[in-house]
């Protein structure tokens, strides 16, 4: 085995950041194909190096290094720097794994796209910016990383920009993260003002000792509500759902598997600062689990195939958020992991679907697709299952993980792990529900639509992703701990949250979280492999319930008319009333003043010789007045 | 060598002027030519430059007006070497645009070069009375470039400009008289002396610091412009032609940040110290203001030069927040800006001459025309908008992060102005360059010329350089600010905050709640 | 040969005058005996002010910088009254090169007009030279009266005329309130020589100083008239927009000169005992001046009233000056001599675009000018700028000058005001080259000026930049001419 | 009996000028208003002898002959213009003439 040196680290980011720029430049010189190749390459070179670079933490030999690349900031002690220990390999593994993954997938999928090259420079971009999110050696290059995905989020979201509701969604997405980034910025600054470095090592080093509770939380909430906006919790999760507009395999990669999680990978990154924040962390639970829970009925009322999928994002989010907050950082980074494997391969079956049903997104015109795609309704298939926490796969070991932990936390993480568990069934329900209306029961195809198994590029990614959904899980299991072990020099020094140590209470707990999902699928299967009319004739059983459900809670309404339009209408003032009329009309005011100061003495000026020798003569009393009362007559 | 560098262009615009005014088609390249000279002068400057170094260098002195102490001084530090080097790049560039310009270009070339001069002039004088006469003599070329050469209200726009900076500077000239007469009265041969060394030796009283901290501020506030002396920019830049507004915005503006740095914070110490909050608030209040009447500006140009309001807040906010960070962060923001800003009013000069509108409205779509132009806008635009990696993160996150320890309420306020940026420039973005292509003329409408591109690209470079290596200047300068802040210390009991004693946060906890 | 009962008296010194005073007489017998052209009386003029020019610059080199008094201590050229000669003669030359037209537009009354010139810039030098009140009024009067017929000679037009009247009129009351200053002092004194009261001051203590504090006031207004400060400028406007063009400029700037260069004799060298008493008045005469003429210019619409009224600000800034104490006088010299030059200049413009004669010039004449001459165009703006205080020219320097020695004697609220009133003027000479360069011509046709008046213009013109860049040598010059 | 002092002469020197200028300020007729100046002078003059007397010299006397002198050269022009102007409009009044204002 060849021992790489961690100094060349930079070739992780290096190499899908050169592919980008290569393909901005010469993309369009390149052609269809050899651009995505291209592309691939890069992607699959940066997981190679990581992967030759992540063995020594695998065989425990490794140790966290760091190596710096340039100085940056002098002033605020930010510099480019590589952090390799195992959280950031991890993060690296997955983000270039599966990207690379989604990589080969868009070949299929965006073949014929006019701006095919664009795409996958974009892609590379991504990759570059996650990594250099995960691999930041400090806070201000994880910003830089922070900042960089937003904007190939945008990018990648606004792909399509001549769909206005797609330049629309890119922009929202970019301006919500932006009113987290204002949190992530304050939490920045708290952090340079307490420790006078913003690098991870000079911070933990000292957190433990110096930081002082008070810091800690405000610290603490400030990078939460970065998290929160990035990883769309409430309430700041408006933007994903729109994100939608993006290609599918963008959805897929950023708004599912990597960029979304970043949030949670910061919160687990600074597990050092929130173990002295207890009230942060209870915070972020709370967010995680309501999210979970509020997403999770969105996504009962959504049709559009992407839509339930984002909700379930947000929820699947909220869950790590949950993990983290009760300071479970592995369970979080573990849900993160088996989540990016399922939720892929669930996002790139969609757009295989929607690839087969020509662009259609609307599930009530799907139907019987079992058939028509077998590679698809198998993996996807897989994915459900993992997704709805069914044993053995990759989702029931991280969920349950997950919920353990928040149990045996007590208290008022009672509340949060039943909450959780509702969530648990709510999500085997919504899965099944859009299983079953996608795969199951009679075609309801539109006039004209034949669907058709996708190209070999697009099933074998679902492929490798079905099975790593399938086994995923196993790498942290409550009898075999290899993840935690594995990510032990990450959180060295730090107490993390476990389950209920005993058999009994490890399979009481499985065994009702299982139970609650098999509920909720059953009721979905009931419900739903049934002719449509049954179906309405269910959701109808609601009654306004379902429609809230439906529109999302209307969020985006209220934030319209609370914010957006009073937002919108100060600003008018500001510019129309307030600058037009008020500071500029001051200005123009003292210009005219001046000039009505003239006219008023101008009648002076009468033109009349004696009124002239009056003010001649009026001027000269005055002056010899002032004269002779200064001189004392 | 920077005697050099203040005449050539002046050089070069008796050049232009002695060409007749027939081979109209000469002006523009010689003019460009001979701009190029400044910008190889101004690197080697650059690269000359002791970067250890705090104190002026490769100062020059000639006796000038010799019965009143006015000596032609001119020496470079951290704090005016970026600026000196930001005017010599976007000058050639500026002309490089200007084919637009479609009469008297014989007398734009010509004044153009001769704001060239003055502008670099003002940032190397060492002699305050040289200051002024560099400081005020611009107005005129600046004043007939917009009057002249500018868009309906030009007359309007450039008078606007010109009285109100003019008044500025009245009380500015005050001040300095002032400072002159003292140095007559604290020396014993009793000479009047400009020399702005000699000047900080001076032992002001408070009170006097008090008046003259103000007379210098109101005039550099104008410049800058702080809110609420703003009122000018907008219509200045509206008006101006395309090469104006780039150096209205990329260098003119400076001038009011470079004064308060170079001249506020080091001749009035005392002064500045207890007057933070009062510019610090303005400089907040810019920052949000100036962002949140952007975003509804149906005029895109509008749009930008409210946006330069927003963004020379924070220059202004790391100036007063008097901490290390706070300062290097307003140094390099001041060079940040003036490379994204006037890359925007570049761009928009390009659309104009496209479309001859600069309505938001007037455009949809056109990125699909123009792909190239929509690449640049949107790159400029999150460059502007603060996006790390890009050179415009580096500025506001050192003025940020270096303001918090100081004015950790005012700073938390001031960070919701990136909020507002992203919806300001991605909304203009969104309404001007995606959806469908809205109208015909907006279909054909012509891509970046590969000059056009040209001009574009090295901005492109540079955005991108300074916001990865900042290093390159920000070495340059951090001698110079430690010195600005070591002089404040020592002739104050003001203390610069040191980050990382873990005290100071519970201070700034206990603040944040008053 | 000179008598041996004569009193010696220095010839010498007063040799320019003698040249301008002959010259004059010369002027009007040829007239009279041999009917020449208007061109050889303007040509001969122009030599006798040259000639005259020379000898005082001969003087200025050969005399002792304290001067040698003449008659008897009536007359004294020191250093200030010499460079006053130069300057009133140099702006005479100035004024003269550019009104040839001027000159044969009026025909056989030319070398009266002529004549008229050179005994005025002889009054106004005399008077700067004054050591005795009398002979200052003698001086005063010289000059003025030949002001008042050179405001209505070309006597074809009602303004001319009432301008004449205007500024005769009321010339002859302040003359009056001068002169009655002067009986006052003498009665407060018992000395109408300047000198003799600084002695008297020095001899005796004064128990009630009201006569001689209304003999000062009485004083100060009369010359303030002169100067055109306000509020005693109102006639300036008018007589400036109705005098003919060809000859305002003159008439401004000589009578600024002499009218300066005696209050400064007065107050500086007379009466500075005084300065407390004093130094407020003439503080606030400037304020006045300078914000009232700032207001007044903005809002005129006819450009020589806006030169009259920005006359008035320029007053006041000199003043500023002035009221600076003795040092000061030295910026009030630097000042005359360049504001006299732009305001020739300008004038001189407007003559050949109003035409020489002509009465009023509104300010939409000039829509445009660039495109009509784009030589007159800058020198009118040079002129304004310099007139604005614009640095590079040499209107900067004079304004820096004033405000230092002011500031230096204690009166920072006088310079306030004098910078936000300089602000103010900005705008008005501004708008006038915003009408110049900014706005469309009123015809196409070219106007076109004659060569001298080109010469004269464009040696205004360097003059105002090159001595605003590099005023080391005038500002040498004037250092030498303080009141001792 | 009171006893005549140059300080009466000079009170009713300071009296006469008053009125000079009170009547430059009333009178319309530009002929009457030089007649006004001219009193103002007398009242100079007047000054000018009394204070010559008191002080024991004899400038003031001498003062007022050049006085005299400036006031007839001052009437010359005058009273030519004023008939230039009579010529033209068939009036001396001033008030008339108020074409030149603002």
């Amino acid at each position: 085995m060849i021992e790489l040196p961690t100094e060349a680290l930079w070739l992780v980011i290096a190499l899908p950041l050169g592919g980008a720029t290569l393909l901005h430049f010469v993309g369009r010189w390149l052609g269809e194909p050899r651009a995505g190749y291209l592309a691939c390459a890069a992607s699959l070179a940066a997981f190679g190096v990581a992967a030759a670079a992540a063995v020594p933490f695998l065989t425990g030999e490794g140790h966290p290094s760091q190596s710096l690349l340039w100085e940056w900031m002098p002033a605020v002690g930010a510099s480019f720097e590589i952090v390799w220990d195992p959280l950031s390999a991890l993060m690296t593994l997955v983000v270039t794994g599966v990207g690379s993954l989604i990589h080969i997938y868009s070949l299929g999928y965006m073949h014929g796209d006019p701006r095919f090259a664009r795409f996958f420079a974009y892609l590379n971009l991504f990759t570059a910016s996650m990594l250099t999110l995960v691999l930041a050696g400090n806070y201000a290059m994880l910003f830089v990383g922070w900042e960089l995905v937003g904007l190939c989020s945008y990018l990648l979201i606004s792909f399509w920009f001549t769909r206005p509701s797609a330049a629309a969604a890119g922009k929202k997405a970019f301006v919500v993260n932006r009113i987290g980034d204002f949190g992530f910025l304050i939490a920045l600054m708290l952090i340079f003002s307490s420790f006078g470095t913003l690098s991870y090592s000079g911070v933990f080093d000292r957190a433990g000792d110096e930081l002082a509770g008070s810091a800690a939380t405000w610290i603490g909430l400030m990078l939460a509500a970065g998290a929160i906006g990035k990883s769309a919790q409430i309430p700041l999760y408006v933007w994903l759902p729109d994100a939608m507009e993006g290609p599918t395999p963008v959805s897929a990669l950023i708004h599912a598997a990597t960029m979304v999680t970043a949030g949670v990978y910061v919160i687990a990154r600074s597990a050092p600062i929130f173990e002295l924040a207890p009230t942060a962390s209870g915070v972020v639970a709370a967010v995680g689990a309501l999210t979970a829970l509020w997403a999770a009925t969105i996504a009962i009322g959504q049709s559009d195939i992407k839509r339930v999928l984002a909700y379930s994002t947000i929820s699947q989010l909220g869950y790590m958020f949950l993990a983290v907050g009760a300071t479970a950082y592995v369970a979080g980074v573990f849900h993160l992991m088996t989540h990016a494997f399922f939720k892929a391969l669930l996002f790139l079956g969609a757009g295989s679907v929607i690839h087969a049903m020509g662009g259609r997104q609307n599930m009530e015109e799907m139907g019987g697709l079992r058939k028509a795609m077998p590679v698809t309704f198998l993996t996807m298939g897989i994915g459900v299952v993992a997704i709805a926490g069914f044993p053995p796969l990759a989702g029931f070991w991280s969920k349950d993980e997950i919920l353990g932990v928040v149990f045996n936390q007590g208290g008022f993480f009672t509340v949060l792990w039943l909450v959780g568990l509702i969530t648990a069934l709510l999500t085997a329900f919504y899965m099944i529900r859009q299983f079953v209306m996608v795969f199951l029961g009679r075609p309801r195809w539109p006039e004209g639509v034949v669907p058709h198994e996708s190209p070999r590029s697009m099933t074998v990614p679902l492929v490798v992703l079905a099975v790593l959904s399938v086994l995923g899980g196993l790498v942290n299991t409550p009898f075999r701990l290899g993840l935690e072990h594995f990510l032990e020099p990450s959180f060295e020094g730090v107490k993390l949250g476990h389950p209920a140590e005993g058999v009994v209470s490890i399979l009481v707990l499985a065994a009702v979280a299982v139970g609650a999902g098999a509920v909720g699928a059953a009721m979905a299967f009931f419900a739903y492999h049934r002719p449509p009319e049954a179906w309405r004739r269910f959701q109808a059983a609601f009654g306004k319930v379902w429609g809230w459900w439906e529109e999302g809670y209307r969020v985006d309404e209220i934030y319209g008319t609370m914010l957006v339009a009073p937002g919108r209408r100060l600003a008018e003032e500001a510019a129309f009333r307030l600058d037009l009329g008020v500071v500029d009309g001051a200005v123009n005011g003292v210009a005219r003043l001046v000039r009505a100061a003239g006219t008023l003495i101008r009648p002076a000026q009468s033109g009349l010789i004696r009124q002239y020798g009056l003010w001649f003569g009026l001027g000269l009393v005055a002056l010899l007045a002032w004269l002779l009362v200064r001189g004392g007559l | 060598m920077l005697t050099l560098l203040v005449l050539t262009p002046l050089l070069g615009a008796v050049v232009v002027a002695l060409i007749p005014a027939r081979r109209r088609e000469l002006h523009l390249p010689l003019g460009m030519a001979l701009s190029v000279a400044p910008l190889g002068l101004a690197g080697a400057v650059f690269f000359s430059f002791d970067a250890g170094e705090a104190s002026f260098q490769m100062v020059e002195k000639v006796v000038w007006w010799e019965p009143w102490g006015v000596s032609w001084q001119l020496g470079v530090d951290g704090i005016s070497l970026g600026m000196v080097a930001l005017t010599a790049i976007l000058f050639p560039l500026s002309l490089a645009v200007s084919d637009s310009i479609s009469h008297r270009r014989k007398a734009f070339v010509v004044a153009m070069l001769f704001l060239e001069t003055g502008l670099i002039g003002t940032f190397l004088a060492l002699d305050l009375l040289l200051f002024f006469v560099f400081f005020e003599v611009i107005l005129v070329p600046m004043y007939l470039i917009i009057g002249v050469w500018g868009g309906e209200r030009r007359v309007y726009a450039a008078v606007k400009f010109f009285i109100y900076t003019a008044f500025g500077s009245a009380l500015l000239l005050a001040a300095i008289i002032a400072l002159a007469v003292m140095h007559a009265s604290q020396t014993p041969d009793g000479l009047l002396s400009f020399d702005y060394l000699a000047l900080l030796a001076l032992d002001i009283s408070p009170t006097a610091q008090m008046w003259l901290f103000g007379a210098f501020a109101l005039a550099f506030a104008i410049k800058v412009p702080l809110f609420p002396f703003h009122t000018w920019l907008p219509d200045a830049h509206v008006e101006a032609p395309t090469a104006g507004s780039v150096l209205l915005a990329g260098v003119l503006l400076k001038l009011g940040t470079y004064g308060l740095l170079r001249f506020n914070l080091t001749l009035f110490p005392e002064a500045t110290v207890s007057l933070v909050p009062v510019l610090a608030v303005l400089a907040v209040v810019g920052i949000i203001y100036g962002a949140v009447v952007a975003i509804v500006q149906p005029d895109l140009k509008k749009l930008v030069a409210y946006s330069s309001v927003s963004h020379l807040g924070f220059v202004v906010l790391g100036i007063f927040a008097l901490t290390s960070a706070g300062l290097q962060g307003a140094v390099i923001q001041n060079v940040n800006h003036g490379l994204t800003t006037g890359a925007l009013f570049l761009l928009v000069g390009m659309l104009y001459d496209r479309r001859h509108t600069k309505q938001i409205s007037d455009f949809g779509g056109l990125a699909t025309p123009a792909p190239l132009m929509a690449g640049f806008f949107l790159f400029m635009a999150f460059a502007s908008i603060g996006l790390p990696g890009l050179n415009g993160f580096v500025g506001e996150f050192l003025v940020l992060v270096g303001s918090f320890p100081s004015l950790p309420a005012l700073t938390v306020v001031a960070a919701f102005g990136v909020v507002l940026a992203a919806i300001y420039m991605l909304w203009a973005y969104q309404r001007v360059f995606t959806g469908p292509v809205s109208g015909a003329e907006n279909r054909k409408l012509a891509d970046l010329s590969p000059k056009e591109t040209a001009v574009l690209a090295p901005l492109a470079a540079l955005v991108l350089l300074l916001g990865l290596y900042p290093g390159i200047l920000l070495e340059r300068t951090a001698p110079s600010v430690e010195a600005i802040l070591d002089r404040i210390e020592q002739h104050t009991d003001y203390q610069a905050p040191s980050p990382g004693r873990l005290a100071d946060v519970f201070l700034s906890d206990s603040e944040e709640d008053s | 040969m000179i008598p041996e009962a004569f009193p010696e008296i220095a010839w010498s010194a007063l040799a320019p005058e003698l040249v301008l005073v002959f010259g004059a007489v010369a002027l009007l017998l040829l007239d009279v005996q041999r009917k020449p052209g208007v061109k050889v009386l303007w040509v001969m003029s122009l030599v006798i002010l040259a000639v005259a020019l020379a000898l005082g610059v001969w003087q200025w080199i050969a005399a002792t910088p304290e001067g040698e008094p003449i008659f008897g201590g009536m007359l004294l050229f020191d250093r200030s009254a010499a460079l006053a000669r130069l300057v009133v003669l140099g702006v005479t030359i100035q004024a003269m090169a550019a009104a040839r037209s001027l000159f044969a537009h009026l025909g056989n009354r030319a070398a009266e007009g002529l004549a008229l010139v050179l005994l005025a810039a002889a009054g106004f030098i005399l008077m700067a030279a004054s050591q005795n009140l009398v002979m200052m009024f003698l001086g005063l009067e010289m000059g003025s009266i030949s002001l008042y017929i050179l405001a209505g000679i070309a006597g074809d037009g009602v303004r001319s005329d009432e301008a004449a009247l205007k500024y005769l009129l009321l010339g002859a009351v302040a003359s009056a309130v001068f002169i009655y200053g002067a009986a006052l002092v003498f009665a407060g004194t018992g000395s109408l020589d300047l000198l003799g009261i600084g002695e008297f001051f020095a001899r005796n203590l004064l128990l009630s100083p009201a006569v001689l504090l209304v003999g000062i006031g009485l004083l100060t207004a009369g010359l303030s008239f002169k100067v055109a400060a306000a509020p005693f400028h109102v006639w300036a406007p008018d007589v400036y927009q109705g005098a003919p063009a060809g000859i305002v400029g003159y008439m401004a700037a000589v009578a600024k000169v002499g009218g300066f260069a005696a209050l400064a004799r007065v107050l500086l060298s007379g009466f500075e005992n005084f300065r407390p008493d004093w130094a407020p008045i003439v503080a606030g005469i400037a304020a006045l001046s300078m914000v009232v003429g700032a207001l007044m210019a903005i809002i005129s619409s006819d450009i020589r009233r806006l030169l009259a009224y920005s006359g008035v600000a320029h007053a006041g800034f000199i003043l500023t000056g002035l009221a600076s104490g003795v040092e000061g006088s030295s910026s009030v010299w630097f000042y005359l001599a360049v504001y006299t030059v732009q305001l020739v200049a300008a004038f001189s413009v407007i003559s050949v675009v109003g035409g020489a004669a002509s009465s009023g010039s509104d300010l939409s004449d000039y829509r445009g000018l660039y495109r009509r001459s784009p030589f007159l165009a800058l020198v009118l703006s040079v002129a304004l700028l310099g007139m604005a205080g614009l640095p590079l020219t040499t209107g900067f320097v004079a304004k820096l000058g004033v405000f230092l020695w002011a500031w230096r004697g204690d009166l920072e609220w006088l310079v306030v005001v004098a910078v936000v009133a300089s602000a103010m003027a900005i705008y008005l000479y501004l708008r006038v080259i915003v009408i110049m360069y900014m706005q469309s011509p009123v015809g196409d046709d070219p106007v076109l000026c004659d060569r001298p008046t080109s010469w004269a213009l464009g040696a205004a013109t360097a003059v105002t930049v090159v001595l605003g860049v590099f005023p080391q040598p005038l500002l040498r010059l004037v250092e030498t001419a303080i009141y001792l | 009996m009171p006893v005549v002092t140059p300080g009466w002469y000079m009170t009713l020197a300071a009296v006469l000028f008053v009125l000079g200028m009170t009547g430059v300020l009333i009178r319309r007729n530009a002929l009457v208003m030089f007649m006004c100046v001219e009193l103002m002078l007398n009242a100079v003059n007047l000054t000018f002898v009394a204070a010559g007397r008191a002080a024991g010299v004899l400038d003031g006397q001498v003062a007022v002959f050049f006085v005299l002198v400036v006031a007839a050269a001052e009437v010359v022009v005058g009273l030519a213009i004023i008939v230039a102007i009579f010529r033209r409009r068939e009036t001396a009044s001033v008030d008339e003439l108020a074409a030149l204002r603002g």
